[in-house]
């Protein structure tokens, strides 16, 4: 810095330490993610939310390169380890949560890649039915959620993917979620490809 | 497609683990979508349906589904929907019998590809019967490998954890607060319980009047005896003065303190009312 | 530092380095205190209790003047939040305060309203007894204290409000208290005010 700052800059550049300071201490105490709403009343004064976005990203460029990092999610904000670290904590803690299985994954996947659907919806794609179990794990767990019905005979429930979800995977909107995969070309069904009509 | 392949192998992997944990139940794949009897159950557990199956078959063997002999496939699948049935294993008849939705799809199209082609087909009539089912399975895949790239996006709880930092707590007792108008609502309770009697309206005054006599009382309660002019600061002006005087006439109405003059012209004293000196108080 | 660090040293200066990140790591995702057994479980590595409570102090000297701490307590150590910043804290989980009960304040409002009283004026104008947890709750606040006797049997004590109550409401005197529209002044002394010399 070739220019001495102003006493304005200066003053400013204080600030932002302090509120860098308190911005760190309570996104450290708090248990899950705050909204921008919820970190602007802990403090007396007015901010601008232009002002706490700065004080925001400047406090995550501080945690860089540490075990721990500030993320932004559907929720709002959250410190958490880097998956790196995991190693260590496993060897604290070694239960390790449950794995879902096939058909649970499977489910979620095409609730969170075609959301809103049905349950009938689930079904038809994989070809099989889904077991009332599945869907009371994802929805215990505060992955999905009923979002409306379907006007359809039966109003069956229409499912989506909850902000948690994306949350708990680090995320913040479903187009954060890994590309879906082109679909193949083909199947090899025994016969040349050509004599199919074009597959949509 | 290494993606396909992979799910292939890990469907294979898959297989061999459950063989595996079965004993020596069955470890051969299967090539068709006959099924064993004896590794049914594996089958079931491997697969998450006919599409999953059937995909693996086309993937791994390059299989031609049409050239299944569907008579044989149905006949034993008929077969398990009776052994299951018997067994009342609910869940599973109900999954039996998708695979034979699937057998059953299998055979129309395999009958409809067998019957001659219409010479002219009509604008978006008649399409390969295949079409339908390539459909299925391609969508089906994608899931598949989009559930599996799911599992793999970190999690919360299982790949990184939230940090939870101890919050202390000052040992200080929060003290209820009480605000002036807390104290103005509760006189209103007591007024509305004691509303038969007369009422009458309090100002500041009054309440001047009642503080000054705390005020004299807390004096003459340390000194014992104050000479009367000592009871009032001329320097805190005309009104104070009129208040102190007229809290001074309460006290002695209430019997709180006495005035008392030992002759004429002597300086007059107030103190505070000794039972001693005056037992005809009671 | 005058002298070049022998590469020895600087191999532990590095090493020193990542083990602070890890116990950094694990130490704010950890529920409760950590002892040194259990930090010593996390690293792959036999490290001794000596090295391992060199990381810990410097990892505390590295928090120093943050809103969190590291602290060493009987069970452990935990990184836990500076009681000066609680009240940011607090703004975001707003505990109700507690309150006193009626029957307190009102004995309260008795004793602000038309004091010097004693405990029987107070009886007889809320028509119930007062306890004496009431009383004691008042006077340990520092809210109302004696100020005389009534000079009748018994010589009950005459209470009055305090300085501090005054200031802890933010008056200056008890006239700022909000006048009374309507008070039964004759339940307390069954003789009309108007016996009472003129008021100015």
């Amino acid at each position: 810095m070739a220019r001495k700052p102003t006493p304005a800059e200066q003053a400013e550049a204080n600030q932002l330490i302090e509120i860098k300071r308190i911005l760190e201490t309570v996104l450290l105490a708090s248990v899950g993610p705050m909204t921008l709403t919820e970190i602007k009343r802990v403090f007396e004064m007015e901010l601008s939310n232009d002002f706490l976005r700065r004080g925001l990203e400047a406090l995550r460029d501080d945690w860089q390169g540490r075990g721990v990092e500030l993320v932004q999610l559907a929720e709002g904000w959250r410190f958490q380890t880097r998956p790196e670290y995991q190693r260590y904590l496993d060897r604290l803690n070694p239960e390790k949560p449950p794995r879902y299985s096939r058909a649970t994954l499977e489910t979620l996947a095409v609730i969170a890649y075609r959301q809103p659907v049905t349950r009938g919806d689930v079904e038809e794609i994989r070809g099989v039915a889904v077991s009332t179990q599945i869907v009371k794990t994802l929805e215990e767990r505060g992955w999905i959620e009923v979002v409306g019905h379907k006007e359809v005979p039966g109003r069956p429930a229409l499912f989506s993917t909850t902000k948690q979800f994306l949350s708990d995977l680090g995320l913040r909107t479903v187009a954060e979620l890994p590309p879906l995969p082109e679909l193949a070309k083909d199947i090899q069904l025994g016969i040349p490809l050509e004599a199919l009509p074009p597959v949509e | 497609m290494s993606e396909i392949l992979e799910t292939a192998d890990a469907a294979e992997e898959e297989i061999r683990h459950l063989a595996k944990v079965q004993g020596e139940l069955w470890t051969d794949l299967p090539t068709d979508l006959y099924i064993p009897p004896d590794a049914l159950e594996v089958i079931l557990e491997a697969f998450e349906g006919p599409l999953d199956l059937l995909l693996w078959l086309i993937r791994r063997n390059n299989l031609n589904v049409l050239d299944i002999n569907m008579a044989a496939l149905t006949k034993q699948y008929m077969a398990y929907v009776d052994v299951m049935r018997g067994l009342q294993q609910g869940q599973r008849l109900e999954l039996a019998a998708e695979y034979l939705v699937m057998a059953a799809m299998l055979i129309e199209i395999k009958s409809r590809m067998l019957l001659p082609r219409p010479e002219k087909v009509e604008e978006g009539g008649e399409h390969d019967p295949r079409a339908e089912l390539v459909r299925r399975l391609l969508e089906y895949e994608q899931m598949k490998i989009a559930a599996r790239n799911l599992d793999g996006v970190p999690q919360l709880g299982r790949d990184f954890q939230a940090v939870d930092v101890y919050v202390s707590q000052l040992a200080i007792k929060r003290l209820p607060l009480v605000g002036s108008e807390d104290l103005l609502d509760a006189w209103r309770a007591i007024l509305k319980r004691a509303s038969m009697h007369k009422h009458h309206r309090i100002g500041r005054q009054e309440l001047s009047v009642r503080e000054h006599m705390s005020r004299i009382l807390k004096q003459l309660q340390s000194s014992g005896r104050l000479l009367f002019t000592e009871l009032f600061d001329p320097a805190d002006g005309r009104s104070a003065l009129v208040v102190t005087f007229l809290a001074l006439l309460e006290l002695v109405r209430e019997r709180l303190v006495d005035i008392v003059q030992n002759e004429p012209f002597a300086p007059i004293h107030a103190q505070v009312v000794a039972p001693i000196d005056h037992p005809e108080a009671i």
